[in-house]
């Protein structure tokens, strides 16, 4: 019964299991086990960010397409709701008609740069997504009667999702049961739904054509998949998660702009927590969310003490200041890719792989 | 020559048939020459900027997104050295100024080759053959970078005067030609010869294609590859260095930020030259260069996507570039 | 100076966690045509990249001209004065026949500057080189690589060619061609080690013959030897000749 | 009570605008310092900034300002450096009820539409610096062309910097992407504006980041133009050294206001620092003395309701005199510096000379907010 | 029955395939040979469909398939194996043929588009891709990467593939090449037994004389992109330009 939930794609790895199984237990309960309100806003930005790349390694994991406009489908997602709340008003009507919105608008270009992408070589279309994304940013940006330009739109939601909402006088467990929990539960059903229904994906037949096409797309076509389909389907189901991710954004933060969710930096971020996690494995989304967003919220905070104890060292200490947490994280970017070749998951599937064989040999 | 024989001419008249449609829609004569020569000499300068990456992204096939980096880089190392050479920027003669700049120019291509050295050794040669991990790896080394510029150089902007004698405008009737723009035409002219001669005379153009295509083959044929590509990629990042100081005197004060910022244009430039070639490069940077001064005075809305617009028209025509140059 | 150019002893290669040659132990002599057979899988090609360096031998030695080339890199051993047609033939794609020859000709500067008498009796040997030389080398036929491949190795004179599999592919007037090929090569000197599964090919070659199975050389001897003893033709390679 | 008053300082330690909130941190620091004679206690409680870095994202902003007020209950906030985080931030202090002063974030939106009534601020906004220009260059028969960033910041500037003017005739407005590094084209359309035009001929600058002063490289003088603008930081008055006479209005140069606070804060900047206080020095100092002056009138009490009815209508002293917290929307009513650039070998920037300071009362500035 | 007629292809000005017409009947085999060059992967590629011909048509069972792309030619029933191994390289030996099955007619109900079901409960198709593993005796090597396989055993499963897709017209360029002596015949034997289900079309490419002789009941020649030659084994081997062009002086070897 589990094993059809996660469509027959065990962990392989008793460890690997054991940290999805934390990261999952965390996260249901993260209002409880970390109160705070800094706390519970990165739990739902992993949330969020879980739906946002396991989508992306769909398409760059098993399909092979590296593309740059998946942060652009984020936006979508996020101006959908941002600007339906800020025009109709916080009504569930319209967030709900924003919602769809965004998902067709995301259908129609995610079809037509699906389409596009056998016209080019792979990385003329890498660059090019590159170019149309740096264009849509800066269109959100110019059309600022719409979408509030630079200054981006704070707005309202419906009266249940708020934190002035409280469905009880008592705190429940010491955290009180407010619109903002509710909002994050809504977060969390969101999540955990589309990251199962995108493991069914990847373990149907479909899926497999994808990782065919990502080995060799000329032999694909030779033995009867039409590559042209198969890519482009990847690359719309890949853009509706996005969207739907950016949907998500914009209830818990209940502000959208163009930094927010259509920049090159979370484009960046989603590459790395792919790489970080394993690609093609859909469950490095998860752990790989969990680990850089916790590196990229701390780490300011963890520096901060190390420059504190390194005062004496005039060098280190400047190295070391919370100022230049960004130099930490672009170290990051390079370990991760010196150390994790197939990310964490499948590090920890190879140890499993080779204690196996070990055992087998011996008995 | 041979090497005439096989050009493919039509690019090149892309050049001439932008400015020439233009002309009528501009209108005045005086404008359009100022505008036209304006144009040519901003894609000079992109088009140096952008030679390095050519070189690394077109031969090697490392997609570094760190190249920003060495462009900075140059920016900085300029203002160190002009700021301590003063009085020879401040004079107003000629000679004096070119002085100045001249050890600017060399001391941050000294710089941006000796960085080069440590990125390929650290961050480029563990990816050699995997555009992804290229892009996330030189991504790193860019913010590590740029965050290294500010603990030496600190993070707020630093004014890099052009030199006295540079500035200011030739006027041609009623048209001004910026005198820093004429400079950046000749420096960009010789980058362009000597990269031609060194690429199209010799051997190692050949070798480092081959190479990508084929490492363990080249070097079964006892060439030692390694050696050549760390000296690609550290000539890429000199050029990237002096590309750094043309930008920065052009723009007269630097930012950490400012490698960055032209990322994305000097990716649009290689990509309508067709990722490696260093004449395509040329074109399609002297294109951006026109297409933003035409559309910027026609319609300055329209500006910000004349790039974008640009390379999307290119690629309907020629999906590989303007001279493609390997199927990759 | 020692009559044998090559000889490998208890060479052992490991590629990632796989153990694949166990002991390899081979000697080429000097000025004579060797030939590695053995079934799929046997160890060939591995043998020969072991050789060339582009896998490293985790134990064993490896002598060429009386000096232990077993930790030099690849280009250190191509340089001297070695060639090599890897299986895949290692065909620059995106480069011409011009320029794939070119730069298989070290000593070359320019085109203009490759031996042309030796251009001629490559031409000659195989035609297609000639009539594609401006040609990109992709897009060539099977075959047409596989000559352009050898051709690279000829280009300029080695001392020692190893060669994998070259006949594969190839039209029965080519192979006759190369049979002569190399005759002529061996008349000059040139010592030349050959995998080679096309056995009329073999024969009429080979002088020194070694066979591989599971990693190892299970019998070296002459080709005359092999030719002659039907049984031992049965028991190592499963055919009669 | 002797509990700390907690106050978080949200700014741009890292990003783009770094140098610029690093100024007021420093000045907030030194206005903290000089507001409570070197206490740092006011009403018997001792003051504690939690510095937090928004990096210059507004989501980030919106987060840290909520986990300041929830998580470290904090008992009010200050800053921050971009307007677009200022702009995410501003319902969070309404949600929370706790005063947020802003400093030193210009839209005019934040004590415009968008303000709710814990939004206070110390900084200028956009009017105030367009209209202090307008009043600078503003003379019969002189002739005027715009040229701003097409984005919100430079049209707010350029629409008040328009409602402003009386005397003079603007020609044309000018907008260029924010982004734009060539401005060749732009310059040769205001020339062909321009160079018709009787008179003084001016082209008024509303513009951050990049170097739009190129544009007098193209000779600008043969047609008589003149280039003005407003203020800014020293690294990028470097620039202003190529224009002797330039014209415009600042919000603070440190050799401009004579009074004691802001000698106090330029010598204590120079002991520090050896260096002059710079622009968002001076305003992070302003907002250290609003701070102190209400929490001295509230007696240390930092409940909003006691803050905001002992701030509306208070006037303080800062380094650039006294400023008043307007009653309609909370924004600090201050002087500017009408200035003229001239060229000190002295000083590796040009060097604003004061002309005349343009008090609060000649500024009309609008009420924005719909209160 | 498989029919081309007038395919033509041209690069620049070379003409590599000219005009060829020709029809081949299920129950026989044609050999393809020619000398290299010739145009024979070539000619296969046009049929396809992984060149698009400049002239000319194809047709299958009297069905137009020119200006199909490869994959629609392949459900048609075309099935090729490539002269230089063309596979999936990081993929298992086991998951190659499984896709090759899945591409069949009653693959995964909608070849592939099935975005709901779990792969492994398709147990059947892995059944029919072990049975073909079984037939090239690969099935030691089920679960090892391709990549790590020696280049015989590449060249067995690029046959191998061909199997799994069952079309009614099989295409094998070179199947032989670079195989050894005790593997080449399982592959032999595998097209010998394709022969006598009668309801086959086959077309191999071969340089070796002695396979091509026993297989053949009928060699069309290749030479220059021009059909030169069609007919009876004997007949053609013994024709005087199969003799001169092709064969050369490796006639008394042959
Ligand atoms: N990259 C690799 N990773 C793991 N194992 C490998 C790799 N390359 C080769 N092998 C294994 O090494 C063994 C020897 O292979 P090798 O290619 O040397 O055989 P060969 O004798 O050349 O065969 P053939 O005649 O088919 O070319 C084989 O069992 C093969 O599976
Ligand atoms: N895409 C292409 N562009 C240009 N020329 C091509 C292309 N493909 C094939 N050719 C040329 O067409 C001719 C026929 O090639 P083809 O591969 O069909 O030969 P073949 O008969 O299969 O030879 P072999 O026996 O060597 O495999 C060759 O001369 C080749 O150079
Ligand atoms: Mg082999
Ligand atoms: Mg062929």
């Amino acid at each position: 019964m589990f094993n059809r939930l996660i469509s027959n794609d065990q962990p392989r790895s008793r460890l690997l299991a054991a940290v999805l199984i934390v990261i999952l237990l965390g996260l249901a309960f993260a209002p409880f086990f970390f109160p705070g309100v800094k706390a519970l806003s990165v739990a739902a930005k992993v949330l969020i960010f879980v739906v946002l790349v396991a989508g992306f390694d769909l398409l760059l994991g098993y399909t092979g397409i590296v593309s740059f406009a998946h942060t652009m489908f984020f936006g979508i997602g996020a101006y959908g709701i941002a600007i339906s709340s800020n025009t109709w008003g916080p009504t569930w009507g319209a967030i709900g008609l924003g919602f769809a919105l965004s998902l067709a608008l995301t259908l129609v270009l995610s079809l037509a740069i699906g389409l596009f992408s056998l016209r080019v070589r792979a990385i003329f279309f890498a660059m090019i997504t590159l170019a149309v994304a740096a264009a849509f940013q800066t269109l959100a940006s110019q059309l600022s009667d719409f979408t509030g330009g630079e200054d981006g739109l704070s707005f309202k939601l419906p009266e249940l999702l708020l934190p002035s909402t409280e469905f009880s006088d008592e705190p429940f467990l010491g955290v009180s049961l407010d619109g903002r929990l509710l909002c994050y539960y809504l977060l969390f059903v969101l999540a955990v739904g589309m990251l199962l229904s995108l493991l069914r994906i990847v373990n149907s037949p479909f899926g497999r054509v994808l990782q065919a096409i990502r080995e060799n797309e000329f032999r694909a076509e030779a033995i009867g998949y039409r590559v042209v389909v198969y890519r482009t389907l990847s690359s719309v189901l890949s853009a509706l998660y996005a969207c739907v991710a950016g949907a998500m954004l914009a209830l818990w933060l209940r502000y959208n702009g163009p930094d927010t969710s259509l920049s090159f930096e979370i484009m960046m971020d989603v590459l790395l927590i792919v790489v970080i996690g394993g690609m093609g494995t859909i469950y490095g989304a998860a752990i790989g969310a969990v680990l850089f967003l916790l590196a990229q919220s701390y780490l300011q905070d963890l520096l901060r003490l190390a420059s504190e104890a390194s005062v004496a060292v005039p060098l280190l200490s400047s190295l070391l200041s919370p100022d230049r947490w960004l130099l930490w994280l672009g170290l990051l970017f390079v370990l991760s890719v010196y150390y994790f070749p197939t990310g964490v998951v499948g590090r920890l599937r190879a140890r499993a792989a080779l204690r196996a064989l070990a055992t087998s040999k011996q008995g | 020559m041979k090497f005439f024989e096989d050009i493919d001419t039509r690019p090149l008249l892309l050049v001439p048939v932008l400015a020439l449609l233009a002309w009528p829609l501009i209108g005045s004569g005086s404008t359009w020459l100022t505008l036209t020569v304006a144009g040519l000499a901003m894609g000079m300068i992109i088009f140096i900027m952008a030679s390095g990456l050519t070189l690394v992204f077109g031969l090697m096939d490392v997609l570094n997104f760190g190249h920003g980096l060495f462009i900075a880089l140059g920016a900085f190392v300029a203002t160190s050295v002009l700021g301590a050479m003063g009085d020879w920027t401040g004079s107003g003669e000629w000679w004096r100024n070119m002085v100045a700049v001249l050890p600017a120019m060399v001391v941050a291509m000294a710089v941006a080759a000796a960085v080069g050295l440590a990125f390929e050794r650290f961050i480029v040669r563990p990816v050699y053959g995997q555009h992804l991990k290229q892009i996330l790896i030189t991504m790193g080394g860019m913010i590590i970078g740029e965050e290294l510029i500010k603990v030496i150089w600190g993070p707020q902007q630093i004014a890099l005067p052009l030199p006295e004698a540079m500035r200011g405008a030739v006027l041609v009737g009623d048209a001004a030609i910026e005198k820093y723009r004429l400079l950046a035409v000749a420096v960009g002219l010789a980058v362009f010869a000597a990269q031609m001669w060194v690429l199209g005379r010799t051997k190692i153009g050949l070798l480092i294609r081959a190479g990508v295509q084929d490492r363990e083959m080249v070097e079964s044929l006892g060439y030692r590859i390694r050696r050549l590509f760390v000296g690609v990629f550290v000539v890429g990042s000199a050029l990237a260095g002096l590309g750094g100081v043309m930008w920065g005197l052009y723009q007269q004060n630097v930012v950490p930020q400012m490698g960055a910022q032209v990322n994305v244009l000097i990716f649009i430039v290689i990509i309508i030259g067709g990722l490696g070639s260093t004449g395509g490069a040329l074109i399609g940077a002297l294109l951006v260069g026109l297409m933003a001064n035409y559309t910027g005075f026609l319609a300055p809305k329209l500006a910000l996507f004349s790039n974008i617009a640009l390379m999307a028209g290119i690629l309907l025509w020629r999906p590989q570039g303007v001279y493609p140059v390997a199927n990759r | 100076m020692s009559t044998n150019l090559l000889t490998l002893e208890g060479v052992h290669t490991h590629i990632g966690a796989y153990h694949i040659l166990h002991g390899v132990d081979l000697v080429v002599p000097r000025g004579e045509l060797t030939l590695l057979l053995g079934r799929n899988g046997a160890g060939k090609t591995t043998t020969l990249r072991t050789i060339m360096g582009l896998w490293q031998a985790s134990q064993g030695r490896i002598t060429f001209a009386g000096e232990d080339i077993t930790r030099l890199n690849t280009p250190a051993i191509a340089q001297k004065n070695i060639a090599y047609v890897p299986e895949n033939m290692g065909i620059f794609s995106d480069l011409t026949v011009k320029e794939n020859m070119l730069l298989a000709a070290r000593n070359a500067k320019h085109a203009v500057q490759m031996d042309e008498a030796r251009l001629q009796w490559i031409f000659k040997l195989f035609p297609p080189v000639e009539k594609f030389w401006n040609h990109p080398a992709g897009k060539l036929s099977g075959g047409q690589k596989q000559m352009l491949a050898v051709s690279r190795a000829i280009v300029e004179p080695r001392d020692l060619l190893i060669i994998d599999e070259p006949s594969k592919g190839l039209a029965p007037a080519i192979i006759q061609n190369m049979i002569e090929a190399f005759e002529q090569l061996k008349a000059s000197g040139v010592t030349i080690l050959l995998v080679e599964q096309n056995i009329h090919f073999a024969q009429q070659l080979g002088d020194t013959v070694a066979v591989m199975d599971n990693g190892r050389v299970v019998h070296a001897g002459s080709m005359q030897t092999l030719a002659e003893d039907t049984a031992l033709q049965q028991s190592l390679l499963g055919l009669a000749l | 009570q002797g509990k700390d008053i907690k106050i978080a300082h949200i700014y741009s330690k890292t990003g783009p605008l770094e140098a610029y909130g690093k100024q007021t941190q420093t000045g907030l620091m030194m206005g903290l310092d000089y507001a409570t004679g070197g206490t740092m206690t006011v009403g018997g409680r001792k003051i504690v900034v939690i510095e937090k870095d928004d990096q210059g994202k507004p989501d980030l902003g919106k987060n840290l300002l909520a986990a300041a007020y929830g998580d470290d209950k904090v008992d009010l906030a200050v800053g921050p450096t971009a307007s677009p985080v200022a702009l995410a931030m501003l319902p969070v202090a309404e949600e929370y009820k706790k005063i947020l002063l802003v400093e030193p974030a210009v839209a005019d939106s934040i004590t415009g539409d968008k303000w709710n009534k814990y939004i206070f601020r110390t900084g200028r906004n956009s009017s105030q610096d367009a209209i202090a220009n307008a009043v600078a260059v503003d003379k019969d028969g002189v002739s005027i062309v715009t040229m701003a960033q097409d984005s919100a910041f430079g049209r707010d500037g350029v629409k008040a910097f328009k409602e402003a003017l009386k005397k003079s005739k603007l020609v044309h407005e000018e907008y260029l992407p924010p982004a734009t590094t060539d401005f060749t084209a732009g310059a040769q359309r205001m020339i062909d504006k321009l160079k018709g035009q009787p008179g003084r001929k001016i082209i008024f600058i509303i513009w951050a980041g990049g170097n739009p002063f190129k544009i007098a490289d193209m000779d600008l003088k043969r047609y008589g133009i003149e280039i003005a603008t407003g203020g800014n930081i020293l690294p990028a008055m470097v620039a202003y050294k190529q224009f002797p006479g330039m014209e415009g209005a600042a919000y603070y140069y440190f050799g401009m206001p004579k009074n004691p606070v802001n000698d106090a804060m330029v010598s204590m900047h120079y002991t520090q620092f050896k260096s002059p206080p710079d622009f968002f020095t001076a305003g992070g100092f302003s907002s250290a003395m609003a701070l102190v002056t209400a929490l001295k009138k509230t007696n240390g009490d930092t409940s909003a309701n006691k803050l905001i009815s002992a701030m509306e209508g208070m006037s303080f002293d800062t380094p650039k005199g006294k400023m008043t917290f307007r009653k309609e929307d909370h924004q600090a009513m201050q002087s500017m510096y009408h200035f003229k650039i001239k060229i000190d070998p002295a000083f590796a920037w040009g060097v604003p000379e004061l002309i005349r300071e343009i008090k609060p009362e000649e500024m009309n500035v609008p009420i924005r907010n719909k209160r | 029955m498989l029919e081309t007629q007038n395919l033509t292809v041209r690069f620049g000005g070379h003409v590599a395939v000219n005009a060829v017409s020709c029809c081949f009947e299920p129950g026989t085999l044609t050999a393809i040979v020619g000398p290299n060059g010739a145009g024979k992967t070539t000619y296969f590629n046009l049929i396809s469909g992984q060149l698009p011909a400049t002239a000319g048509s194809v047709q299958l069972n009297g069905r137009e398939l020119t200006g199909l792309p490869a994959s629609a030619r392949t459900r048609a029933g075309l099935g090729r194996a490539f002269q230089l191994t063309n596979l999936f390289p990081n993929l298992s030996v086991l998951e190659n043929v499984r896709l090759a099955v899945q591409a069949t007619k009653d693959g995964a109900h909608r070849r592939g588009l099935n975005l709901w079901s779990i792969w492994s409960d398709h147990a059947q198709l892995t059944n029919r891709a072990l049975e073909i593993l079984q037939s090239v005796s690969m099935t030691a090597q089920q679960d090892s990467p391709v990549a790590s396989l020696p280049h015989g055993d590449q060249r067995k499963l690029e046959v191998a593939l061909l199997m799994a897709l069952e079309p009614s017209v099989y295409m094998f360029d070179e199947p032989t090449a670079g195989m050894s002596h005790d593997e080449a015949p399982v592959i032999l034997n595998l097209i010998r037994q394709l022969k006598k289900d009668k309801t086959k079309t086959i077309l191999l490419v071969e340089h070796k004389m002695d396979v091509v002789r026993e297989l053949a009941d009928r060699i069309i020649v290749l030479h220059n992109g021009n059909l030169v030659a069609d007919g009876e084994p004997g007949e053609v081997i013994a024709s005087p330009i199969v003799q001169e062009a092709y064969l050369g002086k490796a006639r008394e070897a042959a």
